[in-house]
């Protein structure tokens, strides 16, 4: 069966071009780049030419760029470092009430160590207002950490007016944008932030391996103890293949953003107005305009996420589903409560987050299954 | 994650729906856990001869739900008061640790719907 | 020019047999192994069946394989993680003089923070004796971390005998054993560890990803913060491809190993040897017999490791050296002078580790202008 | 790591060796820093006429070494007490950060047989 991927948020397909480009540094190139010898400098000139292309790609310089092993490690990495370094300058810090995990509970453990933390609401939307960070901060608020786009709802932030309020109080700002990258422009000094976590497998590169942007004088350190790589931030034998693979999928995103950024839109907003057309009692959350291109994402009343997920796979669709049921834990996305939706409701969330490689066809074949799936769940549910 | 007759059950629950002139009816769960389970009986000299459910909820939930009203049709009431939960999960060749105990229920609902029937009907044994 | 690789132990190329079983996981199967629909399955399958092929390789049960980025990260969480967990039980934990220093630098920092450490000595050829660590051993000790196979002079530890002491006092013993994995074999049961540490790239796989073994009940914890992944133990997307590849180079070292290690040994005798015979003033470290094969550490008098390496490079032969000069520090190699060999002597020190693709030729090559290279340095050196 | 020119004087070091009945010598280094430069220096007229050098070291302290000898042989000891560390990097082109402490030295070691010359004759200007 035909496989429709709708979940390009999770993770995407490595692009062709990209593996090509890794190939060569597994068994030809694998010389390690700590090496002195002449074979060991290819290995050394590929991170440096990856952390120049990515540096360009959001208007850093390469000295900022930390290549880690993911979008978890760097979160990590720019939230712990950053509030230890800083804590003779004060101990709150603050974030927002839907960051992803790898932020949310990096903050839940500093305030189990004694960390002073708030925690921002959201809208409807799950917009952070300027003013609510502005009345939160203090003078002793050492971070703030905000994430660029939302990757269950697609919302979002005005980073440059976080950011400044931030740092008008002497604070640093980290944004989470590893759902931003590849799908929109990311440029530090215009959204003129300090630290910026990125992961590789989210814009068609390969698992495992992320940086993080730390500017230039920023106090940060090191999260892991060991060797000298990465200007001593980030010990461990650099994942050579990894990071040229990222270097390769962030100069296709650069040279595909504006085709794809149209791509993306035109095939959720087809998708958006079909499911409005066609279902009743649908609930579209997140921002309608300030929000990553071809992600929708829906709550369909009376019904679970997980079951609507399972019976489209079985079409052969795959999306995902901020549910219960297939987050591991018992509650309701934190991320849709917090957006003020009843738990209920947010059972029904559905995610699809469409890719280069989808078409048209791929928006009509959904269309034709979905409503007779949220019939078929609709007729088994006793909220109906 | 789920087995085959999970994946069978949930693709194509038995008994959905709900009884008109149902004798008693029994109702387990949550929204917060995203599950709530329904189950209409009629009952006809102690047997359960005909059983219907409806379920908000994964598929876990659903299969275990369709699952226990094909069990426990043409079972005496003593007989359906002895289903558990766990011999649900048995019979759908046990169920993802994670679903074991928010959508695993079904029987739960079972005996809620069985209780529902002794209180209105106290002469039966 | 042809490329004589002898060095090994700092990465080894990715054997074309794991390319190939990681290739259909970049672009292909690609789903997130979180994910719910079927073809996440896919990828959630081959992360379980590479932790069962590794866990039988090392006797351990699939359970107790946590994936991580490497051996540094494995390093971290073993050390940190329970030195944490068991502090209301002491604060004294002990490690050895000559651990690599993603070992020894997380020690110097729990140090810090308040931790009682003790830094076991070794003998001149690298041993730690289990009697030295029995009078090291207190009621408060928490934690003893040896290393199995050193990385810079080759010498292989008791661990078994290690391990028992540390349990006789009710402390947790972890060995990194990132040197010595695929290598020697390697039984968590007959060693009687709880904690292990393994990185692919030392064995034929890929950089960037690596193994925490850590026996069933062990207290440990995540180190990282985020989502649920490797049974709550290791949150971040799974490197699917960079497991798999692991996984085939376990695979391939089983299959091998009998072969290699004969093989290795035999280029190791005859370089040595040769050294030996065709250049004085040299000072073979390490244990002569109790080392990993292939494995050949030699300091040359008078004369300096990095202008050796860089000389035998011009040769298109890669090796290493302990010098100061390649390590980014000032100060010769930890590992030489905790053996009690003089700082400049052990500026001399160069490693020669082979692989399964040297041959005899390729010993002969080394023979051929080693000889000559230490005798052009030697003229240049005042200390002649 | 290395630019070509470092290469070249570390591969074919000028001036390697020491000077019978030199006139002056100038040593500068240590063992642990894994660095130690010789230097020998012949003196006409208050011109350097020959220079050799002997350096146990890295890639660095080598070319250093053979760089400095080539700058200063034919200068005048006053010309050559004005050459820096610094000076014989950017002759090589530049070397890499960690090593411009510890490895280039031979400015130094060169400044030092000047002043043993000087010593040894206090008539010299
Ligand atoms: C917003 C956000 N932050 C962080 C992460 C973590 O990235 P990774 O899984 O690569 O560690 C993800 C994806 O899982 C994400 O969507
Ligand atoms: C003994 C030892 N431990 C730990 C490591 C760290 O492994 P990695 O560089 O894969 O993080 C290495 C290799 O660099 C090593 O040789």
């Amino acid at each position: 069966m035909k496989c429709i991927y709708l979940d390009h948020s999770a993770t995407t397909p490595v692009d062709p071009e990209v593996v090509t480009a890794m190939n060569p540094f597994f068994s030809m190139h694998y010389g390690n780049p700590s090496s002195m010898y002449s074979i060991a400098e290819i290995s050394r000139d590929a991170i440096e030419q990856s952390r120049s292309t990515i540096a360009s790609f959001i208007n850093a310089s390469p000295k900022e760029i930390y290549f880690t092993s993911g979008g978890t490690e760097s979160d990590n990495q720019a939230i712990f470092t950053t509030a230890q370094k800083q804590k003779h300058k004060g101990m709150h810090i603050i974030t927002s009430s839907i960051e992803h995990h790898a932020v949310l509970y990096a903050f839940q453990q500093l305030e189990k160590e004694g960390f002073d933390v708030t925690y921002l609401p959201v809208d409807s939307y799950g917009i952070v207002s300027p003013s609510s960070l502005q009345k939160a901060m203090r003078s002793d608020t050492t971070l703030v950490s905000i994430m660029h786009a939302n990757n269950e709802v697609g919302t979002m932030q005005d980073i440059l007016s976080l950011a400044t309020i931030a740092h008008e109080k002497g604070a640093l700002f980290h944004t989470d944008a590893v759902q931003a990258i590849g799908k929109v422009p990311v440029d530090v000094q215009l959204m003129n932030v300090d630290l910026l976590s990125s992961s590789a497998h989210k814009l068609y590169g390969p698992k495992g391996v992320g940086f993080l942007y730390a500017k230039k004088g920023t106090p940060f350190s090191s999260y892991l103890y060991g060797g000298g790589q990465e200007n001593k931030k980030r010990p461990g034998t650099e994942n050579v293949p990894g990071i040229v693979g990222f270097a390769k999928a962030i100069e296709l995103a650069q040279n595909r953003s504006l085709d794809d950024h149209q791509h993306l839109q035109n095939l959720a907003t087809f998708l958006t107005d079909g499911i409005q057309n066609l279902v009743s009692d649908v609930l579209f959350t997140g921002h309608p305009t300030q929000r990553t291109p071809g992600h929708v994402s829906v709550c369909f009343k009376y019904v679970e996420g997980e079951s609507i997920l399972l019976m489209l796979d079985s079409h052969g669709i795959c999306v995902s589903s901020g549910s219960a049921c297939t987050s591991g834990s018992l509650d309701a996305s934190h991320v849709l409560l917090a957006m003020g939706i009843d738990s209920a409701t947010a059972q029904g969330s559905i995610r699809l987050t469409m890719g280069r490689q989808n078409t048209m066809e791929d928006m009509k074949a959904v269309l034709n299954v979905l409503p007779e799936i949220i019939e078929k769940l609709r007729k088994m549910s006793p909220l109906c | 994650m789920y087995t085959k007759k999970v994946k069978d059950h949930f693709m194509n629950p038995r008994n959905v729906g709900s009884i008109e002139n149902a004798d008693a009816q029994g109702e387990i769960g949550n929204p917060q856990c995203g599950d709530i389970m329904h189950i209409d009986i009629k009952v006809e000299n102690g047997v359960i001869v005909d059983i219907k459910f409806q379920t908000f909820g994964c598929a876990a939930a659903i299969a275990s739900s369709s699952m226990v009203t094909e069990i426990a049709k043409g079972k005496t009431l003593i007989e359906a008061e002895k289903l558990t939960n766990q011999m649900v999960a048995d019979a759908l060749g046990g169920l993802p640790p994670a679903k074991m105990h928010c959508s695993n229920l079904a029987a739960d609902a079972l005996h809620r719907a069985i209780q529902d029937y002794r209180r209105k009907h106290p002469e039966v044994e």
